[in-house]
């Protein structure tokens, strides 16, 4: 026996399935990619060369800044040039306009905006800063002149935490209610049954308003959101708990879970390792398509006067605040965070794939 | 120029009754009618008089020319965008047919009136013009003020409150006097200068209904069965309800009920198009004899409000400044360059188009009390910069001014407008201090005199991005001078309930409705008169309820302005009233109760290029004028064919 | 079931009076902000016209007893009956709605099957990526680039589902020509989402499915691959889809409220988000009670589908416990 | 003419990465209208080799050289390569099913759950030979009765899972035939029935052979199978081919010693009292996991186990959603009842389909019965385990245990059969971690399988090596009562030898009681003390082992015993005494078994010496011994 083989037959089942995940290549660089991203946003104060609400009201929606490195082709390292607004008072446009001429170098681990990390660590160290005196707006401006680039960063934080939070509330819920409902049947599925047809038929929309209003305005927006994302799992968990439930009640009558029965295993223990398993597939299918649902979510609350509202930032209500014919027309810039948004929900799924497929026995 | 003041109200009780002023031409001369080619099938066929015979005898004639408009044609379907089925009474806005109304001077002239009389201020004689019909044909008399006078104002099922309170004076309703068939008079005991400006708002105090179609449906004059059926079918509780729902003259809901107005309604809700077809009976013709509306029809379409913009750009509306925002401009003005409109930009004409009121009543005692210092309010708005929100926001078009009359009304001072509007953030530090508030924290902000920060939330109702925009601006000025603030916008009603329960501290909402005042307007906005103030809303309950609920004002400024408006109401020369209203602004501006930010801002809108007379400026506000009304859109016309048009 | 409706009716009416105040208060609330005046004693008059001074338990009753006999109530807004209203608008949301859940499927379907049989092709990934494009772009903001584009290059009218000159007809062919024209636009919006939702859903049910024996005897048999994965795998991967049944009936009916808003659809659901933030509670309140009702017979649907779908379930009980 | 020339095929699989190969260049051909019987050792490769035939290896295998050349009698000048086609091609698909047949070695579980049986077997009818659906119809329910189904009608409208193991091979079988292929593939086809029914079984496919001219490779571990029916024979071992050659020279002249070998490992009915099977590999003898106190229990002691009156009826049939249908009512289990000392082993013979699965599942509480009692008394305390509920069940549990007749579904897809073996004993918190993972390799050493497969999942293993799986999980407890479903129909004889020595081995340590369902009587005589003969859900006869061996009473377990197939080239059993519909049919039944005109109940007759039978009350006990 080689050592190879040696320490296949050793291995306990999470060792095999993290090494088929390894193989997995596009799995493993989206986990590196939402790690990094999940890193940004954590240490969004560092990276951002702004503090997100760090306004420059000279430079009021500015379209992006390009970083260069070559000036009239000699090489001075990583510069921008410097912005000249023109106010086009004929249509009341700011027109932006680069001056050639001045080249502005970007610094690099400097003194910025003031910030405290985590909201515990003061400091103002920043991996870029815009030049002395001058800006630096890689991805734009908007419309009060914050940093896109900036705002995208902090924005991060809330939208891939708090977000996360009410998917997986709805995520246990669903799997353990549908998962009890399954493995009963009979009168708790009942009962069950009814309980989701409650939840399922109270209408989100109205109860989103009355929570609105409801919500001690003293309470902070973070907190407020954060409540109602809770809320929102806790309604949320219907579709699954149904899909759970009926899937467990085809898989309830296979001998394998008799066996386990015989043996005497809770039913807990049975739904958790025997059936759910059997279920995986769809619970990481469905859970990769939830987040995106939960970082937008908040578009769709703010657009009923709920969610995140600024100065908080958050990927969703840079959305909201670019979901404007305005912006579509003439600031198309205002949309980047959309660009995250997708590559985090990409990442997401194919992590979810190869999450699948390691935890699969048959490949 | 020319800001004289409204005849009529200038009048001797023997003088000559008001006739309609420069814009029209002497009765005598009145040309020819003519018809629209619109209702030539209707006329041929019978179905419609003449149109010689459905103006009144003695038409409203507008003269275009020296409006510096031109005579136009018939022609044409102005289409409308709206965002709720609501905004119906848009089409009463913009009809604005009054039985007096403001012309361009700000001057109330008679309008569906022929003329009337006010004598010492609180006998009022109005005179109809003889054959005058309402929409469906049926004459306008003395019948239908009686009608609404007895069988409504004065019927305890339609109106458990009792008249309304413009036909009050005093705490005493008129006499109601029928003189002739075209002529009744209204008299109180003592003035009641609110009365005409009743009669000529923007949602006006209706004093008469179409008695003819409505009796149909009222108790007293419809026969017991055929009132009983339509309940049933109608599926309303009673007569009271039924009457109710058919009658609503503000919102043209009901196709069926007579109409002055320049178009009526011919479609029923719920719809998503409601179609305005031009009243054959209108009473104004131009120059030339022609039946006013110009445009044949009115279609205005329901949509989701945000849309607006982009259809309006999308040219697919021909008359278009509602929800269109200031921040649109670009948008549309570049649009424009491809479609068939222009944009123009009119002023607002609120007192500001963002104020900040500090809630006199809040129930923090501690809040409350800095709140009423003046000392405070004053630091609050010289911390203000406000070139940086109108630079930042808009454009340095807007005018930085306190909260107060514009300068297009007879009554702006200049140096009221610019009291404590400057930047001035040591002034600012220097009045805090010596409040007392000289404590500060590590972050440099105040403390209250308990210890807490002087941190507050400032409420809006989030009815725009500007606002919080605004404030987010805002945060740092005040922050520079040791005040922390936290935007928060809420619902509207939320809000509002917060405020009337002092839970707010701050709020931000606009100035003065109308900042385009004349001594004659009820100065009510300036002194606690309601709940719906929200610098003093328990003040203004006070007064308001005459005592029964809310808080007696306890500042004696406010306390003079109470007394103040009380004088106005009784006033009854336009010499003292303008006096009064003088004090008032005067107070307001030194007090400082609204902060005022920022006014005449930039209001666009977008005009089909095809569209005549559409004046290039224009101030837009809901009173006086009634958003376009002032303007008269009835005298707009369509230079050519509309494609897709017989 | 009347008991499970008789509880979302009373969870639907506190939920609905949870905020504070009512129509009239908003109503009063929004004239302020227009700048006009609210006759406060009108008002009052209104809210005793109603049945606004009564306790809300009361008012429950009330409304319950109504809707027991078929009375949906009364819009204060549009005054007229609920039910009016709401007949009005419901042919075109269901024909969006329709039209979109077919979208979902003949999209969905052959690109799950595709995925999952083709796993880790090209095609597998672009697809993917596709979808995910569609759940990652918020709504609106599809619906505004689309709406923007669409008139900008095709000169289409902006937002709604109809040429306005079919606004207020009744239906027609010429009015239904027109709104299948104008029908794309909002049914790959609101499609967009759940199609990508649905794609990976079963693309992962099924790759689990195409691993058991039992495919592989239908493929013993010499059933071509196609025919086997529609009659054996895919059958039983539609479990999932199944126990969705439920969600589907209601929101037919609501049409997707938020979209359609933006998108000004003259359907049910921008009817009810107004009624809800007007506090209209009649209108409110019984459009949602009906989409419970719908809810519930949804999930009756469902059931039977499922237990016609999979024996083992149909027969649980009766047969092994 | 070959039909089928399979030459120097070698197939891999990839576990983890790893390689292996489990074909290692097999070479065999199956002549036409011959019948080839390929045997070996549990898990040497020969499902493999079935499905490669079929192109149907699953995802992680792969031919790796050699071809499969199939020449279809119906156009013989063409030879196809197999191996060479592409998997999913038309090719392929055309020799699937229609030309070659295939019947898998689990019939449980491979069957489509949602799918009546007549539905799947219509359609691989109408696939190849497409005809109108009635006369389908009839062809299938000619067909289901061929194979042994008593109401053929009914059955094509039932589920797999209303199906005893036996029911649903039977099925699969009657799938495979309908479209009389050129060539069927049998993998251990009748494992799951009973010797009656397997008879009958084999007939038909003879019958079929002759027919056609259809060649059968079958694959079995069943000796007396290949004795009756084979005409030449393969033997494999780990992937090689040992030996080979026509039926005669096998067994007669066996020469590869593992051919040998296996030829003396199979029960027998001649063994002497306590004779021991000579298996290949012995178990490791091993000290008991736990030691008990075992102080036997007084033989007249009451019984581990008594089950008394059970009655179990199954609600079946064609349903509409909504009640409409046929619905049938099958009394599964009928007024059972039996006794089962401590340290005895009652085997539990009977036709497939009587209802033993049903009765062991009752005991196990896996099945509610309708009514009865079973108690359990282990001289300390009398349980009554119907009447057990929640902590006290689960608290019993352990003192139980089943082997399940279906290894494949009775054992999770998920889990490796390293936690598979571990989890009875994390359940119920038996040691810490690295004595579970002791006991675990102990158990696989036990049943004969590499501890290294240890880490794979139970989908990679083959039909033995899943079953053997099932029984060391069972052990792993400890427990005082094992039922074993069939625990070694999988198993060639030489496995089969180790497995029943261990338990034997066990039963004498520990005292364990088992009881042991089985179709191979042999085995049952082997292992049993007494034995219970059921028929038609009802027990016919008891005795103990060697009574009714040598004197049967009953006519059921008389022609039992007649269709018992001997590894025996001079025994060959004649096929056609099986009853059509099997011998459980009570119309060739004489009248002291059957319920007469008076009416009355049927009863168990002592005939002395611990022999009951199911007669007539008024029957005359000499007469029904004579
Ligand atoms: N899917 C698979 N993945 C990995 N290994 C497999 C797979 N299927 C079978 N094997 C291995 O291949 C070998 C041969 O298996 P096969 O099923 O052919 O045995 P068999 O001869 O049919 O045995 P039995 O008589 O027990 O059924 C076994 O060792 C088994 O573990
Ligand atoms: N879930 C079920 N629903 C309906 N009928 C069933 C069910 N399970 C078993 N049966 C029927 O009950 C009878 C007895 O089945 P059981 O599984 O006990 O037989 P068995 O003796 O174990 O047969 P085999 O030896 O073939 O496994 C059979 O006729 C079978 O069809
Ligand atoms: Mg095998
Ligand atoms: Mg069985």
């Amino acid at each position: 026996m080689t050592a190879e083989q040696e320490r296949v037959y050793l291995a306990s089942q999470w060792q095999l399935m993290w090494w088929k995940f390894r193989k997995h290549r596009l799995a493993v660089i989206s986990a590196v990619l939402i790690f990094v991203i999940y890193a940004m946003a954590a240490f969004a104060e560092f990276l951002a060369p702004y503090h997100y609400s760090t306004r420059n009201t000279d430079f009021i929606r500015a379209p992006g800044q390009q970083v260069r490195l070559f000036h009239e082709g000699a090489f001075i390292g990583p510069f921008v040039y410097p912005f000249k607004l023109h106010l086009n008072m004929e249509n009341l446009k700011r027109e932006y306009a680069e001056d050639r001429e001045r080249p502005e170098k970007l610094r690099f681990f400097c003194r910025g905006d003031g910030y405290s990390f985590w909201g515990l660590v003061p400091g103002n160290l920043h991996l870029v800063c815009p030049p002395e005196g001058g800006t630096f707006f890689w991805l734009g401006s908007d419309r009060l002149g914050r940093d896109m680039l900036s705002r995208i960063l902090y924005g991060g934080r809330i939208s891939l935490s708090i977000g996360l939070i009410g998917v997986s509330i709805s995520f246990v819920l669903g799997v353990i209610i549908g998962g009890i409902a399954g493995y009963y049947g009979g009168r708790v599925d009942l009962v069950v049954q009814r309980i989701i047809e409650i939840v399922q038929s109270l209408p989100h929309i109205p109860l989103w308003l009355a929570l609105a209003s409801i919500m001690p305005p003293s309470w902070s927006p973070v907190v407020v959101y954060f409540g109602i994302t809770v809320i929102l799992g806790l309604m949320d968990w219907t579709g699954l708990a149904r899909s759970v439930r009926s899937k467990l009640l085809s898989l309830r009558e296979e001998d394998y879970v008799v066996a386990a029965q015989l043996m005497g295993a809770r039913p807990r223990r049975i739904i958790a390792l025997h059936l759910v398993p059997g279920f995986m597939s769809h619970l990481i299918a469905s859970a990769t398509i939830t987040i995106p649902r939960t970082i937008l979510g908040e578009t769709a609350l703010s657009f009923l006067g709920l969610g995140l509202r600024p100065p908080i930032t958050s990927w969703g209500v840079m959305l909201n605040e670019a979901q404007n014919i305005n912006v579509v027309a003439l600031y198309p810039w205002l949309l980047y965070p959309v660009i995250p948004v997708i590559v985090i929900i990409l990442a997401f799924n194919f992590l979810g794939d190869g999450l699948r497929d390691a935890a699969d026995p048959y490949r | 120029a020319g800001l004289g003041l409204p005849r009529a109200l200038r009048a001797a009780p023997e003088q000559p009754p008001v006739q309609p002023s420069s814009a029209q031409a002497p009765a005598a001369q009145t040309p020819a009618a003519i018809d629209s080619p619109f209702f030539a099938d209707r006329v041929a066929a019978g179905a419609l008089p003449p149109v010689g015979d459905r103006i009144p005898d003695v038409p409203r004639v507008i003269d275009m020319a020296s409006l510096g408009r031109k005579a136009g044609r018939h022609r044409g379907n102005i289409r409308l965008l709206m965002g709720d089925q609501r905004d119906l009474r848009m089409m009463t806005l913009y009809g604005y047919t009054r039985l007096v109304v403001y012309d361009d001077k700000l001057e109330l002239v008679p309008d569906v009136l022929e003329s009337f009389n006010v004598d010492e201020g609180r006998i009022f004689t109005l005179r109809l013009r003889p054959g005058h019909c309402w929409s469906d044909g049926s004459p306008l008399t003395s019948e239908d003020f009686r009608y609404w006078w007895e069988d409504v104002a004065n019927n305890k099922r339609l109106s458990p409150g009792g008249p309304p309170q413009a036909l009050f004076s005093a705490g005493e309703p008129p006499v109601f006097e029928i003189v002739s068939e075209t002529e009744v008079r209204y008299s109180w005991k003592a003035p009641n200068p609110i009365f005409l400006p009743a009669l000529a708002a923007a949602q006006p105090t209706y004093i008469f209904m179409p008695s003819q179609y409505l009796r149909q449906f009222h108790e007293r004059h419809a026969l017991k069965q055929e009132l009983a059926a339509k309940i049933k079918e109608n599926r309303v509780r009673d007569w009271g309800a039924l009457h109710e729902r058919n009658s609503r003259m503000y919102r043209p809901e009901n196709p069926k009920l007579p109409t002055l107005e320049p178009w009526r309604n011919t479609t029923p809700l719920p719809a998503e198009q409601f179609v305005f077809e031009r009243n054959a009976y209108f009473h104004r013709i131009d120059e030339n004899g022609r039946q006013l509306p110009y445009a044949d029809e009115v279609t205005m379409t329901i949509g989701t409000s945000a849309l607006i913009p982009a259809k309006a750009a999308a040219g697919e509306a021909d008359l278009q400044v509602r929800y269109i925002r200031f921040d649109n401009y670009t948008f549309l003005k570049e649009a424009s360059k491809r479609m068939n409109f222009e944009v123009k930009l009119w002023k607002r004409a609120e007192g500001a188009y963002f104020a900040l009121l500090p809630n006199l009543n809040a129930i923090d005692p501690v809040w409350r009390d800095l709140n009423r210092d003046v000392r405070y309010r004053r630091a609050i708005s010289v911390a203000i910069s406000r070139t940086d929100v109108n630079k930042v926001i808009f454009f340095g078009l807007a005018r930085e001014s306190g909260n107060t009359a514009l300068p297009e009304s007879p009554l702006y001072d200049p140096a009221l407008a610019s009291l404590w509007i400057q930047h001035d953030p040591g002034l600012a530090n220097q009045l805090l201090d010596e409040i007392g508030l000289t404590k500060r924290d590590d972050d440099g902000v105040r403390l209250l005199p308990d210890g807490r920060r002087l941190e507050f939330t400032i409420e809006t109702a989030g009815e725009n991005t500007e606002e919080t925009d605004i404030l987010d601006l805002l945060k740092q000025n005040f922050l520079d001078v040791g005040i922390k603030i936290y935007p928060r916008s809420s619902q509207r009603d939320v809000f509002r309930r917060r405020i009337v329960a002092g839970q707010t501290i701050m709020s931000a909402w606009a100035g003065m409705d109308n900042a385009l005042v004349t001594p004659e307007m009820e100065p009510d906005a300036l002194a606690p008169t309601s709940t719906a103030q929200f610098q003093w809303p328990r003040w203004g309950q006070f007064i308001e309820t005459n005592g029964r609920e809310g808080e007696r004002p306890s500042l004696p400024e406010a306390n003079e302005l109470v007394r103040l408006y009380n004088e106005w109401r009784m006033s009854v020369t336009t010499a003292q009233r303008r006096e009064i209203w003088q004090k008032m602004l005067r107070i307001n501006a030194e007090q400082l109760f609204t902060i005022g930010v920022i006014n005449s801002t930039l209001q666009p809108i977008v005009v089909s290029r095809d569209l005549n007379n559409v004046p290039d400026h224009g101030l837009y506000s809901f009173e006086p004028g009634a958003f376009l009304g002032r303007y008269m859109p009835d005298t707009f016309w369509f230079r050519r064919k509309k494609d897709g048009e017989g | 079931m009347i008991p499970t409706l008789l509880v979302t009716s009373a969870l639907i009416f506190t939920v609905i009076n949870l905020p504070e105040g009512d129509y009239f208060e908003t109503l009063a609330a929004e004239m302020q902000a227009q700048g006009e005046k609210a006759d406060m004693s009108r008002i009052e008059f209104l809210k005793k016209e109603y049945g606004f001074d009564r306790p809300p338990v009361e008012r429950y009753a009330w409304w319950v007893a109504g809707l027991l006999h078929g009375d949906m109530g009364y819009s204060f807004e549009y005054q007229r009956p609920v039910r009016e209203i709401v007949g009005d608008r419901l042919l075109l949301t269901m024909i969006v709605s329709f039209a979109t859940i077919l979208f979902t499927w003949i999209v969905a379907f052959p690109i799950g099957i595709y995925s999952a049989t083709h796993q880790y092709s090209w095609g597998d990934y672009g697809l993917t990526f596709l979808g995910l494009i569609g759940l990652a772009v918020p709504h609106f903001l599809l619906a505004l680039v689309f709406m923007y584009f669409a008139n900008l290059w095709f000169g289409l009218s902006i937002g709604g589902l109809v040429d306005p000159q079919y606004l207020n007809q009744p239906i027609s062919w010429a009015k239904l020509r027109s709104v299948l024209e104008h029908l794309w636009i909002p049914v790959i919006i609101i499609g967009a989402g759940g199609t990508a939702g649905m794609i990976r859903a079963l693309r992962a049910n099924l790759l689990d499915e195409l691993q058991k024996q039992y495919y592989t005897t239908a493929r013993a048999k010499g059933l071509p691959p196609g025919k086997a994965l529609r009659k054996y795998p895919l059958r039983m991967s539609l479990n999932f889809f199944i126990s969705d049944i439920g969600d589907i009936l209601p929101s037919i009916v609501s049409g997707a409220e938020v979209v359609a808003i933006v998108l000004s659809l003259q359907t049910t659901g921008p009817l009810l988000i107004r009624a809800l933030q007007s506090q209209d509670m009649y209108l409110a309140g019984s459009f949602l009670m009906f989409l419970s009702f719908l809810t519930v017979i949804g999930v009756l649907i469902s059931d039977i589908a499922l237990a016609i779908l999979d024996p083992r379930i149909r027969l649980q009980g009766a047969a092994t416990k | 003419m070959d039909i089928l020339r399979v030459s120097d095929l070698r197939i891999g699989f990839t576990v983890h990465g790893l390689a292996r190969d489990v074909v290692k260049g097999v070479g065999l051909r199956v002549p036409a209208g011959k019948t080839v019987a390929l045997v070996g050792e549990s898990g040497s490769g020969k499902s493999v080799i079935s499905q490669a035939i079929m192109g149907l290896l699953p995802r992680a295998g792969s031919v790796t050289g050699g071809e499969i050349l199939f020449r279809d009698p119906l156009a013989p000048d063409a030879v196809i390569d197999i191996a060479a086609l592409p998997r999913e091609g038309p090719g392929i698909r055309a020799l699937r099913g229609g030309r070659i047949g295939m019947i898998f070695q689990e019939p449980m579980s491979s069957l489509s759950p949602v799918h009546t049986i007549g539905n799947q077997i219509e359609e691989a009818l109408l696939l190849h030979r497409p005809m109108p659906k009635a006369q389908a119809r009839e062809l299938i329910e000619a067909m289901l009765k061929r194979v042994g189904f008593k109401n053929p009608h009914r059955a094509s409208g039932l589920y797999p899972f209303e199906l005893s193991g036996g029911l649903r091979q039977r099925a699969m079988l009657a799938m495979a035939l309908i479209c009389q292929p050129a060539l069927l593939i049998a993998d251990e086809p009748t494992t799951a029935l009973d010797v009656t029914i397997q008879a009958q079984v084999l007939d038909l496919m003879r019958d079929l052979q002759t027919e056609m001219g259809m060649a059968i490779l079958l694959i079995t571990h069943d000796l007396g199978v290949v004795a009756n029916m084979a005409d030449e024979v393969v033997v494999i071992f780990h992937g090689e081919i040992m030996e080979r050659g026509q039926v005669e020279d096998i067994f007669r002249r066996p020469r590869h010693p593992y051919l040998k070998a296996l030829l003396k490992a199979s029960p027998h009915f001649d063994m002497q009292e306590g004779e021991r099977l000579v298996a290949l590999r012995e178990a490791r003898a091993r000290p008991p996991a736990a030691a008990k106190p075992a102080p036997a229990p007084a033989a007249d002691a009451a019984p581990l186990l008594r089950v008394r009156n059970l009655h179990k009826t199954y609600v079946t049939g064609s349903r509409g959603f909504f009640g409409k249908g046929s619905l049938s009512v099958v009394k599964a289990v009928n007024d059972v009842g039996f006794d089962i000392r401590r340290g005895e082993c009652l085997g539990l013979v009977g036709e497939s389909g009587c209802g033993k699965t049903t009765v062991s599942k009752i005991v196990m509480r896996a099945v509610t019965a309708d009514s009865g009692e079973v108690i359990f008394d282990d001289g300390h305390r009398r349980t009554d385990v119907l009447a057990l509920e929640g902590e006290a069940l689960r608290a019993f549990r352990p003192r139980v245990q089943m082997i399940f007749q279906d290894p494949v579904s009775s054992l999770s897809p998920r889990m490796t059969v390293k936690s598979i073996l571990r989890e009875p004993l994390v359940i119920h918190e038996r040691g810490e971690a690295p004595g579970q993972a002791e006991r675990v390799k102990a158990l696989m050493q036990d049943v004969g399988l590499d501890t290294r497969f240890l880490n794979r999942y139970p989908h990679s293993f083959s039909g033995g090596q899943r079953q053997r799986i099932g029984i060391a999980r069972a052990l792993a407890l400890d427990p005082d009562l094992i039922i074993c479903d069939e625990p070694v129909s999988a198993l060639d004889v030489s496995v089969q030898a180790q497995i029943l020595n261990l338990l034997k081995d066990l039963q004498a340590e520990r005292g364990l009681t088992f009881l042991f369902i089985s179709h191979n009587l042999a085995v049952v005589n082997y292992m049993a003390d007494r034995i219970a003969v059921m028929a038609n859900g009802r027990i016919v006869e008891l005795a103990p082992r060697h009574t009714l061996f040598t004197r049967p009473v009953h006519p059921y377990t008389k022609a039992l015993l007649r269709s018992v197939p001997f590894a025996d080239l001079d025994r060959k059993l004649d096929f056609k005494l099986a009853a059509p519909g099997g011998a459980s049919d009570d119309s060739g039944w004489g009248s002291a078994f059957k319920h007469g005109a008076d009416d009355r109940e049927l009863t168990h007759l002592a005939l002395g010496g611990g022999h009951y039978v199911l007669a007539r009350p008024n029957a005359d006990v000499k007469e029904l011994v004579s």
